[in-house]
């Protein structure tokens, strides 16, 4: 086993550790102060031994198989350096918090969830670590227990507990395509396209990946939860553990066999989401929706990008996904955790402010921003057909909703009630600056044209001219903003009460069906009765 | 001889049975619960008497005819005492019908 | 030949008529009693059918034993609240509907019973030799199955747990409520002195018998049992509490000394339930002599019910 | 015929004795109990506890090694005219299971039914341990019986054992749902045993392999498999014959809930099972299999629901016994008729046995949890938990375990069970059993957490009567862990359960 | 017609009659006295299949014979223990039918102890 091996495990190994620790209440109430170590192994992964090392545990071990490739290592090493900052954020936000260890054994648990989608090669493996993210982050989301958290936890479970159902289908589905009876992810993609269950696999995969990331009409549980989860819980859930749906879609859409009717149905939702996000979203009051509707948007456009890889069959879509989700991952964290520093500093607020908006706007795709990059590495797979044009205006919607969301905050800044304290401002710092660094890095990786290209003017105006569009379009916002309808966080979501009182009646007219099957008198009836179909069907059916 | 002896059991079976028809015809007709006793203990005592008593002959050996014999003891027993509480039950339960 | 058959039609009519009399009765009084009655004619079906063994079980419980229960029961049901709703006639009419297509399904069945029956008679009876029983029945009970047997027994201390445990806390390890009809020098006290040498000697001739001719410890046991029933009903004798140790070494000593030879079984036969071949036999009586007793303390306790009173 | 239906060589082997003390430790107990009066009581039910579970393991490793069944004849006289003892592959996973759930549950019940003082005999202890032992014998006898009648036998040892202990409380509802149970098992298993009848008058034995060779699809056979089932079927309370299930589940003390809804409701479901898969091979029709598992599925979709509507803690678990009984049934489509031939038969035979498996720890585990919040808290009313997640941190986690398993959430075997029944659904074309056990998942997951949520919701205010000491939770866990491990097998037929049945193919996948 | 099939349809009527006690009547004793019925038209067709199985001089096979014995006395058994548990019903609640029960939401019976 490499050291870089090694590290891999380390990767799983230390937040399970520490995991185990917490089964002791003394250590389990002081976790929280140890959150930033967790994902330090799988930085150090990312960072030392993107080369595809690869680690087989025994069967014992349900024979899980870990390989850290190249969109793996980008996505695990941002997420890492999310999961460090807010790990310290938390760690400061908990402080003399009641239940302080819960939410650590919650964190944990969501962390390594998160990291092994990112590592795993093997289907059960990958459900494994999917099922972990998305069931525990119930608890981080349920922390405080206010009404509307509570509400919230229960559609996310709700709808968590489905995506695990529409996943464990397919994933049956893509395993019985596999002649050979190997359960590796690869083995099933490769096998997909020749599967007899291709197109049901395909459906139940963009149906489980897209609810994780939020594609209309799935997206509803979004808001809620990042509404209603702590701050440093909902920069995670934002930042990193969405990226599940992410990697997931990477890792199972077969792009080497061009499939353009599936591409274009996650295009279409895809783009449909991106702009559905914007105009919802600039309706929304609290910062934290508006960001939570910015991230709908975003993975709207991923989903695109991925969608038209897909119908192209080309793979490069695949790295460019990851880069821009990465580069999405520290924006959107470092974004929630910016709106607990602007609450916490009263002095230099401008300190938080302007590195927020220039974040903020990179989202928009201000010049020289990881942003422009992002877009820039898009361009060539979203074409210059209708959909790049249609990526281009989305840019200025984001712009435009990352101005609102701004407003939001320095709004909410005015009337915030967390005490003074720096603590909360150093990790929103080192985010900032990681996204503002990181994607410099990694760009080169992605694309073969240089860095150099990416400062020509040309390419500069290209990526200005939204950014500009969208500040005079929020012009207009803030001047007629009061024209606008105040839609609920989570939109369609309305329409539950309706739903509830459907089940609840129906629920209430099986339990009277109930209380009748469990009369003496018709039980004893339906045993006969039961006796004599079985004979005749035993009779009959030969 | 055997056919007298056959002879014999014939008619004291038969005589019994006949003893056995009057009894329940008793049974049936009877107005209340005394006199219907008095008609079933009857038929107990001679009906039964007379069956077995015409089966003897027909016994093999000694101990078939004890065990004849103790048939129609333990019949008179169990028959004298049920007769016996059935007839207190009804009067303690004072209705004669 | 015709005129058996006539008979057994008339028995099979008035067994019928009888059940669906029990069945049918508004009271359920009247009901027990033609069940009772319905138990003997039973028992006469079994004697046509040759096979008398089960006669004389018959006789013994469904006549004998599960009457008495009954009638114990319906002496001690108080209803109080709660009227009897009987199902609508619609109902009545569908489960009516489907008794009879049951019964008609088993018609089918008894019609198409195949031509030569298939039979373990021949082999039951000539491997009996090798036990030394001559009633063939004793022989499945006690040698080929006697691990049924066992369990059987088992599970009749089963129930008699599972009776026991109904009782009220406060009255755990007292005696059992059994309806005690004494009055000084009453005629049933008298019965009660006279009946029991006899029915014990009759009892313990049937187990006795039992090895050769039909009978056996489970007849034998329940009239034992019965016996012991009415001295306890003539408070000729107390029931006895039921933690007192000789009632329990009583209730055990048939199957432990039956699963004991078992066992031996392992060491001198080499098998579980197998008797060494020249002591088969007495072995058999012995174990059938224990049980004998349990199987009569427990039938009697059975019907007796839960302790109800402490011991005074 | 089918051409291995004698494929047990009628012979004993060499460790067959240990089926017949699996049998008779247990009676033993029974007998030293009842003689030997209570103050012993429960020092010699544990002792003959450890004891059972050495012939467990002994079992176990015995068929493992020999990689055939174990055979017992028993007094030497062979089938038809005497009774034999077999134990195939799945028999032994059985014992196992068995004796590890009763163990549990034993070493858990001394907090209830243990007696502090040595010197006087309590009812509820005196009965409880003789009951345990008598399920126990039961249903060990049931895992190995090999003949129609002795099963019936031991069938009514299960029973008998199984109602007192509904009603070892004494409350009202608690003797009227005992008196519901028994009646109905009463109907069940006379109709048993009247198709045992029809059986032996047809083919003149009641030997399972020897009937393999001998039923043909002839009346006989239809209507005494139907009388069988249908008796067995009202034992194992599947939907709509559930009518004494719920009140006599959650009115039983918590260890005897947790046997009855683990292994009771398996006993008869066993017998099924053996009916239709081993004494009459090739009498299941399609109609047939696809009519029981039609039952399972409205068991499935039905007992959830009602689970979710449910305020008591044990009434929610009672109805989630109904709906995880219901997937068992998919074995009867899923591994037999024409599919009986191709690999995904052994798949979904294996994921059916592990579905029973994983579904008797977690149900155990599930019980004892509310048991031991009861014991805590007073009550089990779901609306009124808030809190008890930081009372009693390790039950809940062992009670959110078991959930997860019956989610079918990885790792448990409640999960690897699921892929393989959803395997081998989809790959014989009946993809709608395939909806059903998603739906399943769903509802399941819907009750699991409307407790977990309840229980981890801080703002309860929660005083705890009595304190829980720390075994008892670990024996929960414990248990709950069982189910997990499960999880850890791979996602191919066991050899083990494929043991004793050729027709099978094994290990398809490599 | 022999007899021996003659009482094979009687046990077929027997088991139908108690079947329908069972069934409809609602009076706890009255089901499990047609328990009995019930159970002894089971026990009869035994009989009659022993008889069919008369052979080697023994008048009817004694397998079945055996069964019924042993059957016999597990329904005692049950009769007994059902009617121990009814007059322990009929003393608590003071009825004695079955009436349709509604799994009770007392829970609070936890309390009771």
């Amino acid at each position: 086993m490499t050291n870089a091996g090694t590290l891999l495990v380390m990767t799983l190994a230390l937040p399970l550790a520490m995991l185990c620790a917490c089964l002791s209440g003394w250590l389990r109430n002081r976790m929280h102060l140890a959150l930033a170590l967790a994902p330090l192994p799988a930085l150090a992964a990312a960072c030392f031994e993107a080369d595809g090392s690869t680690v087989v545990f025994p069967q014992a071990l349900l024979g899980l198989t870990l390989v850290l490739d190249k969109p793996g290592a980008m996505l695990i090493g941002v997420a890492a350096l999310l999961w460090v900052t807010a790990g310290a954020y938390a760690g400061n936000y908990l402080r003399d918090k009641p239940n302080a260890g819960a939410f650590a054994v919650w964190w944990l648990m969501t962390l390594t969830g998160n990291f092994g989608t990112f590592l795993v090669t093997d289907l059960p493996g990958f459900y494994l670590f999917f099922t972990l993210a998305s069931l525990s982050a119930y608890g981080l989301i349920a922390f405080d227990r206010t009404a509307e958290a509570k509400r919230a936890a229960a559609i996310y479970v709700g709808l968590a507990v489905l995506g695990e159902a529409l996943l464990l289908m397919a994933f049956v589905l893509m395993a019985a395509g596999v002649p050979s009876g190997s359960l590796l992810i690869g083995d099933a993609v490769a096998s997909l396209a020749t599967s007899p269950w291709r197109d049901y696999a395909m459906a139940f995969l963009i149906l489980a990946f897209g609810l994780k990331i939020g594609l209309f009409p799935f997206h509803v549980w979004m808001p809620l939860t990042y509404t209603a989860a702590p701050i440093a819980a909902a920069a995670v859930l934002s930042g990193s553990a969405v990226k599940v749906g992410v990697i997931g879609l990477i890792r199972f859409l077969p792009f080497d066999s061009a499939m353009p009717d599936w591409g274009n149905v996650l295009v279409i939702a895809g783009l449909f989401s991106a702009f559905y996000g914007v105009v919802i979203g600039i309706t929304q009051a609290s910062p934290k929706t508006v960001l939570a509707y910015s991230s709908v948007s975003q993975m709207g456009l991923l989903a695109a990008a991925l969608g038209m890889g897909l119908s192209a069959g080309e793979k490069s879509a695949v790295l460019v996904a990851a880069f821009s989700a990465s580069f999405h991952v520290l924006v959107k964290g470092g974004l929630f955790l910016a709106i607990g520093a602007v609450a916490s500093t009263k002095r230099s607020v401008w300190l938080v402010l302007v590195p927020a908006t220039v974040l903020a706007l990179g989202l928009g795709g201000l010049p020289l921003t990881g942003g422009a990059l992002a877009k820039l590495a898009m361009k060539p797979v979203m074409g210059d057909g209708i959909v790049g044009l249609l990526a281009t205006l989305s840019a200025i919607g984001s712009t435009l909703l990352m101005l609102h969301f701004l407003r939001r905050m320095w709004r909410g800044s005015q009337q915030a009630e967390i005490a003074e304290t720096s603590a909360l401002v150093w990790p929103w710092l080192a985010t900032a600056l990681a996204s503002a660094v990181v994607p410099w890095v990694l760009y080169s990786s992605v694309t073969d044209d240089l860095l150099r290209d990416t400062l020509a003017l040309a390419e500069i105006w290209e990526a200005l001219w939204p950014v500009l569009a969208g500040a005079l379009a929020s012009l207009a916002l803030w001047r007629w903003s009061g024209l606008l309808p105040r839609i609920p966080a989570g939109d369609l979501l309305t329409a539950d009460k309706g739903l509830v009182r459907l089940a609840d009646a129906s629920g209430a007219a099986m339990e009277k069906m109930d209380e009748h099957l469990r009369d003496w008198p018709v039980a004893s009836a339906l045993l006969l009765g039961l006796a004599i179909i079985l004979s005749v069907s035993t009779f009959v059916g030969r | 001889m055997k056919f007298a002896i056959d002879i014999f059991t014939v008619v004291m079976v038969s005589s019994g049975v006949v003893f056995f028809m009057a009894g329940t015809v008793g049974l049936l007709r009877f107005p209340d619960t005394l006199t219907r006793l008095h008609a079933l203990t009857k038929v107990d005592n001679l009906g039964l008497g007379l069956i077995v008593f015409g089966l003897l002959p027909q016994a093999q050996g000694l101990l078939g005819a004890l065990k004849l014999l103790s048939i129609w003891v333990l019949v008179q027993l169990s028959g004298a005492i049920v007769s016996q509480l059935i007839a207190q039950a009804t009067q303690r339960s004072g209705r004669q019908t | 030949m015709t005129y058996d058959v006539l008979f057994d039609l008339g028995l099979a009519g008035v067994l019928i008529a009888i059940a669906a009399g029990a069945i049918f009765a508004r009271g359920s009084f009247v009901s027990l009693v033609l069940f009772m009655v319905y138990g003997l004619l039973l028992a006469i079906v079994w004697v046509r059918l040759s096979a008398v063994d089960v006669a004389l079980t018959e006789t013994a419980i469904g006549g004998g034993v599960t009457g008495m229960l009954l009638l114990g029961a319906a002496s001690r049901l108080r209803a109080t609240k709660g009227s009897a709703v009987k199902a609508g006639f619609p109902a009545r009419l569908a489960a009516g509907a489907l008794c009879i297509l049951v019964s008609i399904a088993l018609g089918i069945v008894v019609y198409a019973l195949p031509e030569v029956p298939p039979t373990l008679a021949p082999i039951a009876k000539e491997n009996l030799a090798s036990s030394g029983l001559g009633n063939p029945v004793a022989g499945v009970l006690f040698v080929y199955r006697a691990l049924d047997t066992l369990l059987e027994k088992v599970v009749l201390l089963l129930a008699l747990a599972g009776v026991w445990s109904l009782a009220q806390d406060q009255a755990w390890g007292g005696m059992p409520g059994l309806r005690v009809y004494a009055k000084p020098n009453s005629i049933l006290v008298f019965l009660a002195q006279v009946l029991p040498p006899v029915g014990i000697t009759v009892g313990i001739y049937m187990f006795w018998a039992g090895a050769n001719r039909p009978g056996g410890a489970f007849q034998g046991g329940t009239v034992l049992a019965a016996m012991w029933l009415l001295v306890m009903m003539a408070r000729l004798r107390e029931v006895p509490a039921i933690d007192t140790l000789w009632v329990r070494q009583l209730l055990v000593v048939g199957p432990a000394i039956f699963l004991l030879i078992g066992l031996l079984g392992f060491v001198f036969a080499d098998s579980f339930l197998a008797y060494p071949p020249d002591h088969a036999k007495p072995l058999i009586v012995i174990a059938e002599a224990a049980l004998t007793l349990s199987i009569g303390v427990t039938l009697a306790l059975l019907v007796a019910g839960p302790p109800e009173r402490m011991r005074q | 015929m089918t051409p291995d239906a004698n494929i047990f060589a009628d012979v004993t082997s060499a460790d067959g004795y240990l089926l017949v003390l699996a049998v008779i430790f247990p009676v033993i107990g029974i007998l030293l109990t009842m003689a030997f009066g209570g103050q012993h009581v429960e020092r010699i039910a544990l002792g003959l506890l450890l004891a059972g579970l050495a012939v467990a393991i002994a079992i176990l490793a015995a068929v493992l090694r020999d990689d055939q069944s174990l055979v017992y004849i028993v007094g030497n006289w062979r089938p038809p005219l005497g009774i034999a003892l077999r134990a195939d592959g799945v028999s032994a996973a059985m014992i196992m299971t068995i004796a590890v759930v009763i163990c549990a549950t034993g070493f858990y019940a001394r907090g209830e039914f243990g007696q502090p003082d040595a010197s006087v005999s309590t009812r509820g202890s005196y009965t409880f341990w003789i009951l345990l032992l008598g399920i126990w014998s039961g249903l060990n006898a049931i895992a190995v019986g090999a003949d129609l009648f002795n099963l019936y036998v031991a069938l009514e040892l299960l029973t008998f054992a199984a109602v007192p202990l509904v009603c070892l409380k004494g409350y009202q509802e608690t003797i009227k749902a005992a008196l519901r149970y028994m009646l109905f098992a009463l109907v069940g298993s006379i109709l048993y045993l009247l198709g045992t009848a029809l059986i032996y008058g047809g083919y003149g034995t009641l030997d399972i392999s020897l009937l393999a060779a001998r039923v043909q699809p002839e009346p006989v056979a239809f209507i005494a498999a139907a009388l069988m089932t249908t008796g067995l079927l009202a034992k194992t309370a599947l939907f709509p014959l559930h009518l004494w299930l719920p009140p006599a589940h959650a009115g039983a003390p918590a260890p005897g809930s947790a046997i009855l809804s683990a292994l009771v409701v398996k006993g008869s479901f066993i017998l099924i099972v053996r009916l239709w898969f081993d004494a009459m091979p090739g009498l299941l029709t399609f109609a047939t299999a696809q009519l029981l598992a039609t039952l399972g599925a409205g068991a499935i979709l039905f007992g959830s629901v009602l689970a979710l509507r449910q305020t008591r803690l044990k009434l929610l678990i009672a109805y989630s016994t109904i709906a995880q009984i219901g997937y068992l049934f998919f074995i009867f489509p899923l591994a037999s008729g024409d599919s009986a031939s191709t690999p995904w038969a052994s798949i979904a035979w294996t994921g059916g046995w592990l579905q029973l498996f994983s579904h008797a720890f977690a149900k155990a585990a599930m019980f004892m949890a509310a048991g031991l919040i009861a014991e805590a808290v007073g009550h089990d009313q779901i609306p009124d938990l808030g809190g008890v997640g930081r009372a009693l941190p390790v039950t809940v986690f062992a009670f959110g375990l078991a959930g997860l398993s019956l989610m079918g959430v990885p790792p448990s075997g409640g999960f690897v069970a699921k892929w393989m029944l959803l395997s081998a659904a989809v790959m014989e074309g009946q993809w709608w059993w395939a909806v059903i056990m998603l739906v399943g998942g769903l509802l399941a997951g819907g009750y699991v957490f409307m407790v977990l949520g309840k229980a981890l919701s801080t703002n309860g205010s929660l005083t705890l009567r009595v304190p829980i000491p720390q075994h008892r939770q670990a024996i929960v866990l414990a248990v709950a862990l069982c189910a997990v491990l499960l999880g850890l097998m791979p996602l191919q037929p066991s050899g083990l359960l494929m043991i004793g049945r050729p027709e099978m193919h094994t290990n398809v996948l490599e | 017609m022999n007899s021996a099939t003659m009482f094979g349809y009687c046990g077929a009527m027997l088991v139908g009659l108690g079947l329908f006690g069972l069934v409809t009547n609602p009076e706890i004793l009255r089901k499990i006295l047609a328990f009995n019925v019930l159970g002894s038209g089971v026990f009869l067709l035994f009989g009659v299949i022993a008889r069919r199985g008369a052979a080697a001089g023994l008048g009817a096979d004694p397998v079945p014979q055996a069964l019924v014995i042993t059957g016999i006395v597990v329904a005692f058994s049950a009769t007994a223990m059902a009617v121990a548990l009814l007059v322990r019903f009929n003393k608590e609640t003071g009825e004695i039918t079955m009436s349709s029960d509604a799994p009770s939401d007392s829970g609070r019976s936890e309390e009771r102890r």
